[in-house]
């Protein structure tokens, strides 16, 4: 510091030492979590810090619109996205391109240490603070609406062609207009007759999951006449998952009883 | 006071992380998740400009880059979203049809 | 030495002189004509060509005679046709100058020719392709006049090459028959190379004198300095020798014989070849400023002089014993007019006296082979002097005149160029004399294998004699080469002398102590060859020898064989070289460009991976790109 | 100027040209363009009169204001000369195309093409503005590449492109000169491409030697000279006699005279300090080119290649630089024209009858055709420079001009001469003469020179015997170029050495 | 009651100059007009509409742009946010000329058997039964027209912007629908959709670097204005050190050479290019690049231009790298997109030789920097704009078949096409008697005037090798054995007339280029 100050520790400057770590590791998180989830949650802190940021930089409306619009909304909409996707499958942590991972961070190392030599020492004088310019018109809000209505009324318009173009672009890729009316239950019934007829397809509802002594769990298989575990009656989801419950032990007791059976069988033939 | 560089300097350093991690992460959300971080970062640096040179420009602009963000999420989204319902992966690295 | 006195200045034409160009004209158009013409000139194309031939020699008498009445000092007379073009300073006008020395040859050209004409009329009035034959000859004649007649090198330079082609037309005639054609292209190029030695000449000449008419040359002559004068002597002295077939450029004369004979008469005996004897008597004034130059003419001279007489000596081909005997006769000219002013009246005097017995012999040798169904090998002839007696009778009038019998033609002429040589130096005397010997030798060795001896012919050849229309040019020209050396030994040098400001000294008709000496030398080669080839009966097939001299003489002094190893064959080897560099050389280097640029193109489509990622990695470094740029731009 | 004659001439051609690509029946196509080549023949005449009655028939308008460029044509002696050579060349060319080679593009194609070649290679040498000429340069290549690829030989792609390339290659490089003598233009106060203006500004130094080397090199390819000229053997060998003889005929003069209206016109310093090597470089063409000739089986081949010998001549003629040496090398520019057409015409009517182009393919034509080997003859005979025909007039003015200022780089050339001897009758007595192949008896009994063929020739060899003769029009015709291009960098002829000679 | 309100907040009301923006606010009107009628008018006539109000509003606005410019209007509009001079009103006209072509493109419908180049519906997955639905049901997304007129507008802003705030959201505003639409394609979507996927990753990714670029722009000037960054950089305003100032410049270059295409940002154009449909990438290939390159030349000549003797050398490396890889990335292609994409790489690279001229004080009526490369924009325009229209023309049974392979031999079946795409071809190699020869000599000139002779032999070099790259097309399509199964589709009027003007429109400036050489010329320099 240049100007001979009582040490005097303003809030502004504890809020940055506690923050500024809080961002940087929820940063690092993003980039270094395995797990899509984690990653989404890490950014969150970051932009939370970021706002905590903004407040002791005397721009309160910046810091709610950033809680309120950035991290509510905005990301949200990215974890609901997560969800839809599947964060099921871990990413792999293994780097597929040839030497992308070493030269990415020597790159980014560079631009670092570029950005370092070029703000390091290049602000001579004393931060003009924003708190005359809000006092101006009556707060930091009504300082940023006469700026937004005033000298970028433009941009505020244009800004409205962009969300028109993002919604319209939603619209465009994700919703997909039905072309046929939606199926009622007879033409459900004639399909699922009509599959039975050309590919055997089995017409009835699928089967239910197994019910045993010991469990009744969704994920348990039910089991066939011949022993085996029917296919169909075990969710997609949580066949993926694997978190299906083996049926081994349950089929040793109809195989056995089978067995008894043919014993007996056996006799009464010879 | 607080020497207003250290700002300019988190916000540099934040820049590179997002970047990297564009360069680093296969899924795709995730990239774009880290190209949110380096706007986010670019508006730390707007909001420390306006602190250092007393205008409120800077945090106008902030705003109008959230707005921008947004905007720029939902178009994001819609293509990963049919990129995925088209591949069953929402992987960077498995779109690389067109080379050469 | 006698001083050069101005030469008289050339009078403008007047009277029968302003038809003298007729003299070139009326002969080109009627070759023109028969060429364009086709068949339907067939039946009278040769009489026309002959009687344009004919008409030239008119008009050269008339001259003649205009010349003989008007006082000495207006017989040169130069008429200017036309500007050809000027260019810079240079201005170039066709003119031209009829003084004493062309009309010798303008009627040397015309007689001798003429008779030639009325001799093909038989010879060749059994080819096909006769019209275009004669078309040829008219086509030489006009060439020839212009080259004597021209008043500027240039002028000169464009009859030069226009003989040059003539002959090629001519030697190449039978173009069926491939040895004649390589013949043809062989004779053109060794002129070509010659014609090298003009251009050059006549570029000097240009440099030095700004430019090229005889008179402004001739003042000029006496200042330059040595080094140049020499250097265009020299030039001038090739050129005259690929026209006169000497020593350099001697090999074509011996090929050209496989023209027809009427050909090898007239144009590689009577007139085309004497052309360099022309240019050196006419460049008198060059040569007397340049003493190094005159020397190098007398060596060349000399040189052929021997190596003629000596093919002569063994070659069976009687038209190449001619052909081998025109060289050497030809190298005397040479000697003559390389020994200075002292020897260009005999030069001329030679010149014009061998004209007419040369043509005669070929001429005679025609019919010797029109009665031998063409068969040129004389070992195949003997006897025929009872068989064709016209022939014989006046062969062997040629015979006497070129071996220098006293009072024949050849004796005045050939016996003063001895005289001079002696004068000038013992030793080119003495070769002189050697050669005048081997001339006998061979000379009489031809009489006795053709005339005499026992008829050695091939089975169903009947040797008769030549129609009269043959006949008739050979006993002109029989009387002509008996007779004219009489004629003009006394009035050759002082008719010459206002054309080449020299001094005539008085000639005797009794013969000299030199004189005696070269008739002992001639009687010692007739005998000579009386005792090998008269008593003994001569083999109908040439006996291998491996006696050096006659082993050289038979494939004419290696002179090919020399040639081709050191032109021929490094130029088709460089040919080759210049083929395979274009194609292998520039091309593949080209292509090897565009390789590379394909090659590097895949490479750099690789840094296109596909993957986003890498996109972005490359869009990192361009970043680092920019800072370091800018960094250094900074620092430096 | 009431009506533009240049303009007009130059555009009748490239109408018709544009005209003949409607679609019409091909006898209709083939009248309509012989009648448009002949017209501008007309036309040329025309401007040859008012020239020579002192009418002054210069263009100027304003083309591209922002950048100096103007539409200004102007005619002087030597340009006169290759409009007159172009105007006359092209109906030949027509006539002898007449029907072009089979499974290939139509004839109203080809009419079409050798129409606007024509056209754009009238206006490259009228041409009096650097860009305009430039522009024109360039444009004339994309015409003879289709006219190679649609009607060529075997292997006509290659050729084409390798012409296209090499060709293009040059014009880039010029084209960075052409912008560095602008901007040079500028710097001085006279930003504009036209000729007369860029006279005054000096381009000395470093700098100037690099323009004049760009337009130097472009020259060097266009008219083929050593290293760079393979591209011409293989594109005459694949391309039709009529293409070959407008590519080497006409279009290859662009070198000679671009060098000496460009080349010399703006860069006489520049031009100076690269004599000596210029005159060694085309000495070594000259070899070069002959060495070739007699090495080349391919008749079209060899013809290119004394191309080649005799562009060498013409280069050595301009960096002699002496009246007599440059009037010369303008002139041979002339001459060259009508001496190559009519020996690639003759060739062509061989190869009609024979279909091949190898020397091996022939042999006793002139037993059996003996019109046919008297105009080949003719030709052969010209091409040597023979006394009497016009390319020796030319020839042995540059020869002597030459000789005055470098005698034994003359000497060496000299060799060119007598080599050229060596390959038109080597390539006489091989394919003329000797016994009658049945090869040639099948192809030619009875099919000698057809009417049509033989008054194509009669007019070229008409010309080369006129000039031959009386060269003197046309030399005054080009001599005033020759003299102010001299005037303009400088130098003058060495005075005759013997004071007293005159 | 009056205290609970709010205290009003006294401010001076912003004026708009209408009449002057008119030709942008026009364009965006009718964009949003459109998304309205998609939502209200029936199906059928959705299509029609929209192209009569797409046609209808940008023929309105280049009526008002060319009254404002023969009345000369010139100045800041929109509080200072907009610059009218010279160069944005030829640029804007360049814009909406070549919009409309390739709008008509766009609205090409016979050669697909009545569908559009579009797909039927975007959102079904390929190959899916909902997709064969959409198409069979012909289905049309009309959405296609409004999110053009969006990205026009946002490129006619963001080359006109005299502020960075103004120019970053212009550049979000056209790059949006830019991805979008790229995401569209009818035919091969897997490859359309992964274009749209890298297109919009890299371009936020290149708008993060321009945003801080901006960012340490303002805390360098303490001002988004061009004006002041100018007197900053003059002054040195806010006394700090240049390092800011440095890294500004270097990250805005990055932002916006991006978009121009220069190449170590070139990665996603042959990517994109290829991938997007036809229509799309020849509206992209022309607009962006037009818009990116006058933003260059605004930011650099207007703010940065103290900063010259920084800034033009790192441009001549650019160019240099430029035109090296697009011209010999283009040599082996075997697509006719891809090879059209690399060559729009190496006219980036042609162009930025003129940027590094910056020519600008030059005596009157004579050409500058920026008059050079707005000619050479509008040459390049043209023959791109027919490029792709022929492009389109050569299909299979399968629809656009873009394989040089299936080129070959196209003389034979249609000389009309072939003919016109070798003119194109050689205007992009710049052989005279095109616009490209005129364009290429004009940009050599300028680059030379600027101090920079030996870039200009460097690019004439290049343009060499470049002549065989597009040689080979044409040799491909005049020498070459005729492909199998290749048909030339008859293409209905909104094809042809944008190919047709392309062609006429090379030669015109070929050949006959002063009218508009002296419009670009007069246009005048770019105003503070």
């Amino acid at each position: 510091m240049n100007t001979l100050l009582l040490p005097l520790v303003t809030g502004a400057e504890v809020t940055f030492w506690v923050v500024a770590p809080l961002t940087i590791l929820g940063a690092l998180g993003l980039v270094l979590s395995k797990r899509a989830v984690y990653a989404a949650l890490s950014v969150a802190v970051t932009m939370v810090g970021l706002a905590a940021l903004y407040a002791s930089l005397d721009a309160p409306f910046l810091a709610m619109v950033q809680i309120i619009v950035y991290t509510g909304a905005v990301l949200m909409m990215f974890l609901f996205v997560l969800m839809m996707v599947g964060i099921i499958t871990p990413d792999s942590t293994v780097e597929s391109l040839k030497g992308q991972r070493v030269m990415a961070i020597l790159g980014g190392i560079g631009i670092l240490a570029f950005l370092f030599f070029a703000i390091g020492g290049s602000l001579y004088n004393e931060p003009a603070t924003v708190t005359a310019a809000n006092e101006q018109f009556g707060g930091n809000v009504e300082g940023l609406a006469n700026l937004m209505f005033g000298r970028y009324v433009f941009v505020f318009e244009l800004s409205a062609a962009l969300l028109i173009v993002a919604a319209v672009g939603a619209m465009l890729l994700a919703h997909n207009e039905r072309v046929r009316e939606r199926k009622g239950q007879p033409e459900l019934a004639a399909d699922r007759m009509y599959a039975y007829k050309t590919k055997g397809e089995h017409p009835g509802s699928l089967p239910n999951s197994g019910v045993y002594a010991g469990s009744n769990a969704i994920g348990v298989g039910a089991l066939l006449p011949d022993g085996t575990v029917s296919e169909k009656s075990i969710s997609q989801t949580l066949a993926l998952r694997g978190a299906t419950i083996d049926p081994a032990p349950l089929t040793q007791v109809t195989g056995s009883t089978f067995a008894a059976i043919e014993a007996v069988r056996d006799e009464d033939e010879d | 006071m607080m020497n207003p560089e250290n700002y300019l300097i988190l916000a540099a350093i934040l820049f590179v992380i997002g970047a990297l991690g564009v360069m680093l992460r296969r899924n795709a959300l995730i990239a774009f998740l880290c190209v949110e971080l380096m706007l986010n970062a670019c508006n730390l640096a707007f909001v420390a400009g306006s602190h250092i040179t007393g205008t409120l420009d800077g945090q106008t602009t902030a705003f109008f880059v959230m707005v921008v963000a947004a905007a720029e999420v939902v178009v994001g989204l819609a293509i990963i979203v049919s990129i995925y319902k088209t591949r069953r992966s929402t992987s960077v690295d498995d779109a690389n049809l067109l080379k050469l | 030495m006698i001083l050069l006195e101005t030469i008289a200045e050339p009078v403008a034409a007047t009277g029968m002189f302003t038809w003298a160009w007729t003299m070139i004209a009326v002969p080109a158009v009627v070759a023109g004509l028969l060429l364009v013409a086709g068949k339907l000139s067939d039946a009278w194309g040769h009489l026309l060509a002959t009687a344009a031939v004919f008409w030239s020699f008119a008009i050269a008498v008339c001259l003649f005679a205009e010349q003989l009445l008007a006082p000495a000092t207006e017989r040169a007379v130069s008429a200017n046709l036309y500007t050809w073009f000027t260019v810079g300073q240079w201005d170039f006008q066709v003119g031209l100058l009829v003084d004493q020395l062309s009309i010798l040859f303008a009627m040397l050209i015309t007689g001798v020719g003429g008779l030639i004409h009325v001799y093909s009329i038989g010879y060749m009035s059994h080819d096909p392709r006769r019209r275009r034959f004669f078309a040829y000859l008219n086509l030489f004649i006009a060439a020839m006049l212009l080259l004597v007649l021209a008043d500027n090198y240039l002028v000169l330079f464009v009859g030069w090459e226009g003989v040059g082609l003539a002959s090629y037309l001519l030697i190449s005639f039978w173009q069926h028959r491939p040895a004649a054609a390589a013949a043809g292209t062989k004779a053109f190029v060794m002129n070509r190379v010659g014609d090298l030695g003009m251009l050059m000449a006549i570029s000097t000449m240009l440099a030095m004198f700004g430019s090229s008419k005889f008179t402004e040359v001739n003042a000029g002559a006496a200042g330059t300095e040595p080094m140049w004068a020499t250097l265009i002597g020299l030039f001038l002295l090739l050129g005259a020798c690929g026209k006169s077939a000497q020593v350099p450029l001697q090999a074509w004369l011996l090929d050209a014989m496989e023209g027809p004979t009427p050909v090898s008469a007239l144009i590689h005996a009577a007139t085309m070849v004497t052309a360099g004897v022309y240019l050196v008597v006419r460049s008198h004034a060059l040569f007397e400023a340049a003493p190094i130059a005159q020397l190098a003419v007398v060596i060349v001279a000399t040189v052929t002089l021997l190596a003629g007489a000596w093919i002569g000596t063994s070659q069976d081909d009687i038209k190449k014993v001619l052909a081998g005997s025109t060289m050497s006769q030809i190298g005397y000219m040479m000697l003559a007019a390389g020994i200075g002013p002292a020897g260009y009246a005999f030069a001329i005097f030679h010149l014009i006296t061998h004209g007419f017995f040369k043509a005669n012999m070929f001429l005679g040798a025609g019919s010797v082979m029109h009665g031998m169904n063409d068969d040129v090998n004389m070992r195949h002839y003997g006897g025929l002097s009872k068989a064709m007696k016209v022939t014989f009778l006046t062969f062997a009038m040629g015979y006497l005149a070129i071996i220098g019998f006293p009072f024949f033609s050849g004796y005045f002429s050939k016996d003063h160029i001895i005289e001079a040589a002696f004068a000038d130096n013992t030793f080119i005397g003495i070769c002189a004399l050697i050669g005048a010997g081997i001339t006998a030798f061979y000379m009489t060795r031809l009489m006795l294998m053709t005339f005499f001896g026992e008829e050695r012919w091939l089975p169903g050849v009947h040797p008769h004699e030549s129609p009269k229309v043959m006949t008739i040019p050979l006993i002109v020209l029989a009387v002509f080469s008996v007779g004219i050396g009489a004629v003009m030994n006394f009035w050759i040098q002082t008719w010459l002398e206002p054309a080449l400001g020299i001094h005539a000294h008085e000639l005797s008709l009794v013969p000299t102590p030199v004189g005696w000496m070269t008739m002992a030398v001639v009687a010692l080669g007739v005998v000579a060859a009386w005792l090998v080839f008269g008593r003994s009966s001569i083999p109908v097939v040439a006996p291998a020898t491996n006696n050096p001299v006659t082993l050289a003489g038979r494939n004419v002094l290696f002179g090919d064989q020399v040639n081709d190893f050191l032109f021929v064959t490094p130029a088709v080897a460089l040919a080759s070289a210049v083929d395979t560099t274009d194609a292998k050389g520039i091309d593949t280097a080209v292509d090897g460009l565009g390789r590379a640029f394909l090659g590097l193109s895949t490479q750099l489509r690789r840094l296109q991976t596909g993957y986003a990622r890498s996109y972005a990695l490359t869009m990192v470094v361009g970043v680092l790109l920019v800072g370091a740029v800018l960094i250094l731009n900074l620092v430096g | 100027m009431t009506f533009p004659w240049l303009t007009f001439l130059g555009l009748l051609p490239l109408v018709g040209g544009l005209l003949l690509l409607l679609p019409m029946g091909k006898g209709a196509a083939r009248t309509l363009g012989l009648v448009f080549s002949i017209a501008t023949l007309a036309v040329a005449a025309g401007v040859t009169v008012l020239h020579v009655t002192g009418a002054d028939l210069a263009v100027q308008v304003p083309w591209i204001r922002a950048f100096g460029a103007w539409w200004a044509l102007d005619v002087d002696g030597m340009g006169l000369a290759m409009v007159l050579m172009t105007a006359i060349l092209t109906p030949l060319v027509l006539l002898a195309e007449w029907e072009p080679p089979a499974n290939r593009w139509g004839a109203q194609a080809f009419f079409a093409l050798v129409l606007i070649l024509e056209g754009l290679s009238l206006f490259v040498f009228m041409a009096n503005d650097v860009l305009l000429f430039y522009l024109f340069f360039e444009a004339t290549l994309i015409p003879t590449y289709f006219l190679i690829v649609g009607f060529g030989g075997a292997r006509r792609g290659y050729a084409a492109v390798k012409f296209l390339l090499f060709s293009l290659a040059g014009g880039l490089i010029m084209l960075a000169s052409v912008v560095g003598v602008y901007v040079v233009g500028a710097s001085q106060g006279a930003p504009s491409y036209l000729l007369q203006d860029l006279a005054s500004v000096r381009f000395d130094g470093d700098l100037g030697r690099w323009l004049m080397l760009g337009f130097l090199i472009a020259f060097i390819v266009k008219a083929p000279m050593v290293p760079l000229h393979t591209w011409l053997p293989d594109a005459a060998e694949n391309s039709t006699p009529g293409t070959a003889t407008l590519l080497v005929g006409v279009l290859d003069k662009i070198g000679t005279f671009g060098m000496i209206k460009f080349c010399l016109g703006l860069f006489p310093e520049a031009s100076l300090w690269i004599t000596p090597f210029m005159v060694w470089f085309a000495v070594v063409s000259i070899i070069w080119g002959a060495l070739g000739a007699i090495g080349s089986r391919n008749l079209m081949r060899l013809v290119s290649y004394t191309s080649v010998s005799h562009f060498g001549f013409m280069v050595l003629g301009i960096y002699a630089f002496t009246t007599t040496s440059m009037t010369g090398s303008i002139f041979y520019m002339l001459n060259h024209g009508f001496s190559t057409a009519a020996m690639f015409l003759v060739v062509g009517y061989l190869a009609k009858r024979t279909g091949s182009y190898d020397i091996e393919a022939y042999g006793g034509v002139q037993k059996v055709a003996p019109v046919a080997a008297g105009v080949l003859l003719v030709s052969g005979l010209a091409t040597l420079s023979l006394p009497g025909l016009a390319p020796f007039v030319s020839e042995f003015m540059v020869i002597a001009g030459t000789w005055s200022r470098y005698p034994i780089v003359t000497a060496v050339s000299l060799l060119g001469v007598v080599l050229a001897a060596v390959y038109i009758l080597r390539m006489y007595q091989r394919t003329m003469t000797g016994p009658v192949t049945d090869h040639t008896a099948a192809h030619f009994t009875g099919r000698d020179l057809t009417g049509l063929e033989k008054a194509i020739m009669v007019p070229i060899i008409g010309v080369l015997l006129f000039l031959g003769f009386v060269p003197q029009p046309a030399v005054q015709l080009v001599e005033p170029t020759a003299q102010a291009t001299l005037a303009y960098v400088g130098t003058t002829d060495p005075a005759p050495v013997v004071k007293g000679a005159k | 009651m009056s205290s609970i309100l709010l205290p009003a907040l006294e401010m001076a009301a912003p004026t708009l100059e209408w009449r002057a923006l008119a030709p942008v606010l026009l364009v965006f009107a009718a964009a949003c007009l459109g998304i309205l009628l998609d939502a209200v008018l029936p199906r059928a006539y959705r299509f029609l509409a929209q192209m009569t109000l797409v046609f209808a509003s940008v023929a309105l606005s280049f009526g008002f742009l060319v009254m404002n410019w023969r009345a000369m209007r010139q100045g800041r509009l929109a509080m200072g946010s907009i610059m009218l001079d010279g160069p944005t009103y030829f640029m804007w006209a360049s814009l909406l000329v070549f919009g409309t072509l390739a709008f008509m493109i766009f609205s090409e419908r016979q050669l697909n058997g009545g569908a559009s180049a579009f797909a039927a519906s975007a959102a079904s997955v390929p190959g899916s039964l909902e997709e064969a639905d959409a198409s069979a049901a012909r289905r049309e997304h009309t959405e296609v027209f409004p999110l053009g007129l969006f990205a026009l507008g946002g490129m006619m802003v963001f080359l006109a912007s005299a502020d960075l705030i103004v120019m970053f959201v212009a550049l979000e505003v056209f790059s949006l629908p830019l991805y979008l639409l790229s995401g569209m394609a009818r035919r091969r979507r897997l490859l359309s959709q992964e274009a749209a996927l890298k297109y919009f990753l890299l371009g936020a990714f290149s708008s993060g670097f321009f945003l801080f670029g901006v960012a340490m722009l303002y805390v360098f000037s303490g001002s988004f204005d061009l004006h002041a960054i100018h007197e900053a950089v003059a002054g040195n305003a806010f006394s700090s050190s240049n390092g800011l100032l440095y890294v500004g410049l270097g990250f805005l270059a990055i932002g916006l050479l991006f978009k121009v295409g220069v190449v170590p940002f070139h990665s996603w154009t042959p990517d994109v290019y290829m991938g997007a449909p036809t229509p799309v990438t020849a509206f992209m290939a022309i607009c962006t690049k037009l818009a990116a390159v006058g933003a260059l030349l605004r930011v650099f000549y207007v703010a940065l231009d103290g900063e010259r003797w920084n800034w033009q050398p790192l441009f001549a490396v650019l160019a240099v790298i430029t035109m090296v890889v697009g011209i010999i990335g283009a040599l082996t292609q075997t697509d006719v997109k891809r090879l059209l994409a690399y060559s729009s790489i190496a006219h980036a690279g042609f162009l930025m030789t003129a940027v590094v001229g910056a020519t600008q004080v030059v005596p009157a009526g004579q050409g500058t920097s920026a008059s050079a490369i707005m000619f050479y924009l509008a040459a390049y325009g043209f023959a791109t704009i027919g490029a792709f229209g022929l492009v389109t023309l050569v299909r299979n049974a399968a629809g656009e078949d873009n394989t040089i392979a299936s080129w070959a031999g196209l003389a034979r079946k249609s000389p009309w096409v072939a003919g016109l795409m070798s003119l194109f071809m050689l205007s992009f190699a710049g052989i005279p008697l095109t616009a490209g020869f005129i364009g290429k000599w004009a940009v050599f000139t300028a680059a030379w005037r600027g101090g920079y002779g030996w870039l200009v032999v460097v690019a004439v070099l290049a343009s060499l090798v470049a002549v065989y790259l597009y040689l080979r097309l044409i040799v491909v399509m005049f020498a070459g054995e005729p492909a199998k199964g290749t048909y030339v589709g008859n293409a209905s009027g909104w094809t042809w007339i944008p190919v047709v003007i392309g062609a006429v429109a090379t030669l015109w400036l070929g050949i006959i280029p002063d009218q508009v050489m002296q419009l670009a010329t007069f246009a005048g320099g770019f105003l503070r």
